[in-house]
């Protein structure tokens, strides 16, 4: 580390307890002037509180924050935190009801006078251009996909000037082609001598970005390092307190008279996508692939009920549920992981325990009654499987970091022991550990005879699958058996290879 | 009081076990969950404030009438914590109060006696004045959901049409010739207590259970908590909450009958202005008007605290002049009381 | 605020006819936001000393009845062994009077008449009386002929039920020649004074007005036809007759200022005077039978032997608005 | 009508620019901006039954009627909507529009017409009663924000001790002595219009241009949608809604004011019972109970709509037995219109 000047950024001894949970336990982080640093850890470690306190949104319990050897500003001092420094925080903070412009310039549309609309567009089209989003910036924000919504946010705290940026999971809900735009811009951004804070569970993305790295495990600081002297496998076990061991996709064989659990038979939804055929036989992982607006989700949302299709079918073993019906998609036996798990995956008043069985209530008591001692033993269950990291099955999910929040929509999914399961990005915000845990929990339903459709941005996770279908502005393109390589598949998802 | 760890009704599977990073202030987070207790502690300072200041306070004859006086307040607020805690609103409650009474009543009363005119057999009275409570509640319902419009607006709309019904149809006359089913319920005693109250309690206690135990009534939760994730986890969102407002029109309706009784005549104005008191006593009682939030039990407290003080205020005799400027005063401290005691901020 | 302290009286409760004098009276007012209603409530402890009673600290229900209802019982159970009370919405306590006579425990209602139920005595005015003082004031004066707006109170109270048939009734009997706005109002000064405003100038040519409450109407009427230049003396072709209901003492100020032109004077001391001594008699196990009384009023029977003290209502105008035994004339 | 494309005033940076990812249902999302001026069509279906009725109602008479009688009204209704657009609520506005002229008015005039007996200077008097209105939201700002109490229920007991301090201090007397500068503002014409008319032409025209075009009217939209989303882009949040509070008190005592001078009096009750008819015309006017949606333009059709109910009935001599439900069900019917022609969902 070069000790030269005084850091950019210093966090000393900080603590932050939230009740039970001590978030943050004596941690402290040094960024160099300049330097693009990483700071990773897993699922709860305490990586998002400590942005939260370097942005000056909360106080520590203990502890300071220095900017440049100063001490940071009061917490009532907005604008003072704001000259410092500029995050791109990992819960949304897009304002639905707002037009994007509106939310790119938050609080600054203008200077002293009126605000020009106009020319406020403008500038938000510039930006908008800049970073290669393709939205209208007079389209209201809550109309915006999660990706979309990410681009903004990122959009906004980079245009903003400031000489350090945070970002906490930006990549966690872009595509390949959208990482590689922001690393773009990151790296220019550094060559302006701006320093940066970047957290990822994409530990490749860390090498390629950062120049050293800092890690946290249980709300503690467990070591800082240059990039280049900290290979892989240390840092995973500097993460996870153990040693790496890499993840390996089962070998599987599906009987090709398995039967068809999960089919879409000439569907189509205006705008989304056209004439899509697709099986997924039991024992089977079929991966869906594409990138921008490739129709993909679209189509995955159909297969589960949150859309009716314009026209086709949909069955779900053997049974068409009614289409545009979530409800009657689970009862014929499908499992969801939706998108965006803060719209229709929790609910973050309820516990975890009640989240997670949401959909198998009417198999814990009789008469409609819900046993809290079987829904408890259940969640503990889920809990212990998936490793979500919390205070006990009772814990709201909103008090719960992102990635945890992410298990819980997945045990979710699996609770009912699905036979069909569409899962959306379900590895998003998650850690190499849990992700391990997650897409093993996907091959294990499989295993038991379920079939798959799993929806991803990330190559990685579609190894586990057995053919990849691609789509390309909404059609599938092509089918790409397992064993593929990854300039092959990006290939086909970006048309090039299309035949 | 703030030590308690007894599991509350509404936050059922609420033991938090120990944990490893559990360091120091475990029981603020235990004790936030057990915010529908947070007035325990006012409505026992109420008590003591009321016996100190009265001895007739603690006699069985008064405590029975602040109940059996809270009868019909506590049967809305019950439908309104259910409707808010699903994550919409009902103004329309206070107005059925008045219309299914007087709708039941008048269809069977002969003209002579402000009635209709219709002369329905008199032993449909009463099931006529509940189903009305749900056929409000079902259109209440249909306007909300299939129409999508704003629950609030729609039944302040529908407050002010059937209110505006009552008066049509009685011209503003108070209904006395009620006939003697009309008048049973609210004044008959079962086992030495008014049945009104023996109705209340079996009410909420079948309320809370099911909110708090069973699969459609923790389902409200979700609703108002996230309709999407609901929806998602296979809730029939829409079904659900239809329900709560058939039940909670069914509610306002034995509201209706009970006050009809108890007061012994359909007054034109009956339940007028009573909404205030039940959205005050809900919010009071920790049930949060954005969905999701809150207990029966939470608000049960919250219609006690609000008749306990009415019920001190008249022992002590207050002055005329200055009884709002005290009530309104008092309700500000126990809230203040029960946002300290519960530790947590308010919304 | 009054303290009445109350001496534990040693008559234990139930007895079925209690000794004479003995026994607190308790008393409900039904509001405090109205001046008439504020002057009775003045009124009251104050005659209560006049007339040796034992009286509890009054409660105050509101205007709300079934805060009325739990008032009263609390006054009960605190030992009250006489209740004055003021319902507002006189259907509602049917039940309550029931109770009360199940325990031998005379009420006395002032101002309105339970539609059902056991009372000792009704002390009010007779406000059909009132509508019917007013309709031929504004027929005699305007000729028979012209167009009056009507202030009605609000459907569902009794005393503005009253005021309205009766004035429509003796308007189309004697006056057919009047066309009258009936304006709903609720009581509130806001709905009259929009409701005038716009029925001026639908129609420039009203020429009567007749407010069924002056404490509520009075000054809205008079500030809008002042800002209209339609406060102008009775001479003046454009003049619009007003007659008011009530009493009060703004009332007879504009009496004077010509500003109204009548009012029905409401006796809020004989309200308190008499329902207290109502009281005091029931509990001195007096009873009363329909005919005159000493006090220039009638008792009738209005049926099932309930009796009523229909106590006078002077119509007050020009000629005798300073007559000094006016209760508008006794305030302060 | 529904193809519309006026931008209105509230929500700028809406220009409905051609589209790359429209496809099909451009309109709709074009549309669903112009949710503001969905009572448009409605206010002029009502002119038209109007002028119908009645030839006298097109008179610039009546129309000047119609908006005087609806200014304290439309006061309210900008205070309300402004917290309600910052995520809070101010039940208490109708008690200070009591109040606040109330002790303005008391403190100067003798204690012989009812006064207080502290005979201040009566030029002091209107400079108080706007004093008072704005302490009165300081003081609701504070609990909200310091100690962090529900705002529904903090104006609730406000709402209660506020009238109960009116009663209190007047005894329940009306204040029939009022001060000439009480009454000049509620009668005063200009320009041939009456004064509050314009005084509620400035405050719309000023409220639409800051919540439309200033950063601080927009930070309030920000911190009525997302706080957290807020306070991380820089605003100060506390601060802004405690001036929200703060205006909307002002407001409401302005509109006391008016109120006082076109009625000619202090009533007892002034202002009460207006907060639902507040809420009514906010909400119908398209403003959100959940905050960070809506607009002052919206909320003044919300009135408009209100207030030509109003007249057309006054004017069409409905019977007051069946006016109520008349009335309600207009209001209900323009919903449902303002529903279909906007074409979104309300909320
Ligand atoms: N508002 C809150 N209330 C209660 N507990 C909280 C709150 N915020 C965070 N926590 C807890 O603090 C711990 C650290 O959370 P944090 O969000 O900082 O984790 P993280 O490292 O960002 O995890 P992830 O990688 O999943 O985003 C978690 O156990 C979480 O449950
Ligand atoms: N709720 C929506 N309403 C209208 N259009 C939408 C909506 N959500 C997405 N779209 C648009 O529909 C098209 C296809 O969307 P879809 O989400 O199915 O593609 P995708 O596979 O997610 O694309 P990507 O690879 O960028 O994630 C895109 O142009 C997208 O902007
Ligand atoms: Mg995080
Ligand atoms: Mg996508």
């Amino acid at each position: 580390m070069p000790e030269s000047a005084t850091p950019a950024v210093e966090a000393r001894s900080v603590t932050k307890r939230f009740g039970p949970t001590t978030a943050l336990d004596d941690a402290g982080i040094v960024i160099s002037e300049g330097e693009t640093h990483a700071l990773v850890g897993r699922n709860g470690a305490g990586k998002s509180t400590l942005v939260s306190i370097l942005t000056g949104l909360q106080r520590p319990d203990q502890g300071e924050v220095l900017f440049a050897g100063r001490p940071a500003p009061s917490v009532a001092d907005r604008d003072g935190w704001r000259r410092q420094v500029a995050c791109v925080y990992q819960k949304s903070t897009i304002i639905p009801a707002l037009t994007v412009a509106e939310n790119l310039f938050l609080n600054r549309q203008s200077g002293h006078g009126p605000i020009n609309w106009r020319s406020l567009r403008a500038r938000a089209r510039d930006v908008l251009d800049q970073y290669g989003v393709d939205v209208d910036a007079g389209r209201l924000a809550g109309d915006l996909d999660v990706e979309q919504r990410q681009l903004l946010e990122i959009a906004r705290a980079l245009s903003f000037g400031a000489r350090f940026i945070i970002l906490d999971e930006p990549t966690a809900r872009l595509d390949g082609p959208a990482i590689e735009r922001l690393f773009e811009r990151m790296r220019a951004l550094r060559s302006q001598g701006v320093t940066m804070m970047f957290i990822s569970h994409h530990l490749e993305e860390v090498y390629q970005v950062c120049q050293s790295v800092t890690v946290f495990r249980d709300a503690r600081h467990i070591l800082t390092s240059a990039v280049e002297d900290l290979p892989h496998e240390e840092l995973v076990s500097a993460m996870t307190g153990e040693a790496a061991a890499g993840y390996q996709a089962r070998s599987r064989t599906t009987a090709t008279d398995a039967a068809v659990v999960l089919s879409a038979e000439n569907l189509s939804l205006a705008g989304r996508y056209q004439d899509v055929d697709l099986a997924v036989r039991a024992g089977e992982i079929v991966g869906l692939a594409g990138s921008g607006s490739s129709g993909k989700i679209g189509l995955a949302e159909t297969l589960v009920g949150l859309h009716a299709a314009d026209s086709g079918t949909v069955r779900v073993n053997g049974d068409r549920p009614r289409p545009g019906d979530v409800s009657s998609a689970l009862r014929a036996g499908l499992g969801f992981v939706p998108q965006d798990r803060h719209k229709e995956g929790f609910v973050p008043l309820l516990s975890v325990a009640e989240n997670a069985t949401l959909p198998i209530a009417h198999k814990l008591g009789r008469f409609g009654a819900v046993s809290p001692v079987l829904r408890r033993a259940r969640a503990e269950r889920m809990i212990e499987d998936l490793a979500i990291k919390t205070t006990g099955p009772s814990q709201p999910v909103g008090d719960l970091s992102g990635g945890n929040a992410q298990k819980v929509v997945m045990a979710r999914a699996l609770a009912d022991d699905p036979t069909a399961l569409v899962v959306i990005n379900p590895t998003s915000g998650v850690d190499v550990r849990a992700k391990q845990a997650l897409l093993g929990a996907v091959e294990d339903a499989a295993e038991r005879g379920a079939g798959a459709v799993l929806v991803s941005d990330e190559l990685d996770d579609l190894r586990i699958c057995d053919r990849v279908v691609v789509m390309f502005h909404g059609r599938i393109v092509k089918e790409v058996p397992r064993g593929w390589a990854d300039a092959e598949l990006v290939a086909v998802m970006e048309g090039v290879d299309a035949r | 009081m703030t030590e308690t760890t007894v599991a509350s009704p509404g936050t059922p599977g609420g033991s938090p076990g120990p944990r490893d990073t559990t360091r120091g202030e475990g029981s603020g987070l235990r004790l936030a969950r057990f915010r529908d207790l947070a007035l325990v502690p006012a409505i026992l300072l109420l008590m003591v404030v009321g016996a100190l200041l009265e001895p007739a306070f603690l006699s069985g004859d008064n405590l029975t009438n602040v109940l059996q006086q809270q009868t019909e307040l506590s049967l809305l607020v019950l439908a309104e914590a259910m409707i808010l805690i699903a994550g919409k609103f009902d103004l329309s409650l206070e107005s059925t109060v008045g219309l299914a009474p007087a709708l039941g009543v008048g269809l069977v009363i002969p003209i002579a006696s402000n009635g209709i005119g219709t002369d329905l057999p008199v032993a449909l009275g009463i099931p006529i004045c509940l189903l009305i409570g749900v056929m409000i509640g079902a259109f209440n319902g249909l306007l909300i959901l299939r129409f999508k419009l704003s629950a609030f607006i729609v039944t302040l709309g529908m407050l002010i049409v059937l209110r505006g019904l009552q008066i049509g149809f009685t011209g503003g006359q108070n209904l006395f010739a009620l006939p003697e089913s009309f008048l049973y319920l609210g004044n008959a005693r079962w086992l030495g207590l008014p049945a009104s109250i023996w109705i209340c309690a079996v009410a909420y206690a079948a309320g809370i259970v099911v909110l708090g135990y069973f699969r459609h009534g923790r389902s409200i939760y979700a609703i108002g908590g996230n309709v999407d994730a609901a929806r998602a986890a296979g809730v029939r969102t829409d079904r659900v909450v239809w329900a709560v407002f058939m039940i909670g029109g069914f509610l306002a309706a034995l509201a209706g009958l009970l006050m009809t009784g108890r007061l012994g005549s359909v007054a034109a104005a009956q339940g007028d202005g009573m909404i205030f008191t039940v959205f005050a006593a809900a919010v009071i009682g920790g049930v949060s008007l954005d969905g999701g939030k809150g207990t029966l039990f939470g608000a049960l407290c919250g219609v006690l605290v609000l008749g306990l003080i009415n019920n001190i205020l008249t022992l002590a005799g207050v002055s005329a002049q200055w009884i709002q400027a005290i009530y309104g005063g008092i309700i500000l401290i126990a809230l203040m009381l029960a946002r300290v005691t519960s530790g947590k901020a308010q919304d | 605020g009054s303290s009445t302290s109350t001496t534990p009286s040693a008559s234990a409760g139930g007895s079925s006819a209690p000794a004479a004098g003995g026994g607190k009276v308790g008393i409900d007012f039904p509001r405090a936001d109205s001046d008439f209603w504020n002057s009775y409530n003045k009124y009251v402890p104050q005659f209560a000393g006049e007339l040796g009673i034992d009286l509890m600290p009054p409660t105050n229900s509101q205007n709300d009845v079934a805060r009325l209802v739990s008032n009263t019982q609390a006054l009960v159970s605190q030992g009250a062994k006489a209740i004055v009370m003021a319902p507002q919405d006189t259907g509602a306590i049917a039940t309550t009077l029931d109770q009360f006579a199940s325990k031998n425990i005379p009420v006395v209602t002032v101002d309105t008449r339970p539609d059902k139920g056991k009372t000792f005595m009704v002390v009010r005015a007779d406000n059909r009386a009132y509508g019917e003082k007013a309709c031929k004031f504004l027929g005699d004066k305007l000729k028979g002929k012209g167009k009056v707006v009507e202030f009605q109170g609000s459907l569902s109270s009794v005393n503005g039920r009253d005021r309205s048939e009766a004035f429509a009734e003796c308007m189309k009997a004697n006056y057919p020649g009047i066309t009258v706005f009936a304006e709903p109002t609720e009581w509130e000064g806001t709905k009259a004074s929009a409701a005038l405003q716009t029925r001026l100038t639908q129609h420039p040519d009203i020429n009567g007005i007749y407010m069924q409450a002056g404490g509520v109407f009075l000054a809205p009427t008079i500030q809008l036809l002042k800002s209209k230049n339609l406060l102008v003396p009775p001479t003046d072709p454009k003049h619009i007759f007003i007659v008011s209901n009530d009493g009060i003492p703004q009332e007879f100020q504009a009496i004077r200022d010509g500003q109204i032109d009548a009012t029905v004077s409401q006796p809020a001391d004989l309200y308190a005077k008499w329902a207290l001594s109502y009281a005091k008699a029931a509990l001195e196990g007096k009873t009363f039978a329909p005919g005159k009384t000493d006090h220039d009023s009638t008792i009738v029977d209005v049926g099932g032997g309930r009796l009523e003290d229909q106590l006078a209502a002077p119509l007050v105008t020009k000629e005798n608005v300073d007559d000094p035994n006016l209760w508008g004339n006794q305030v302060k």
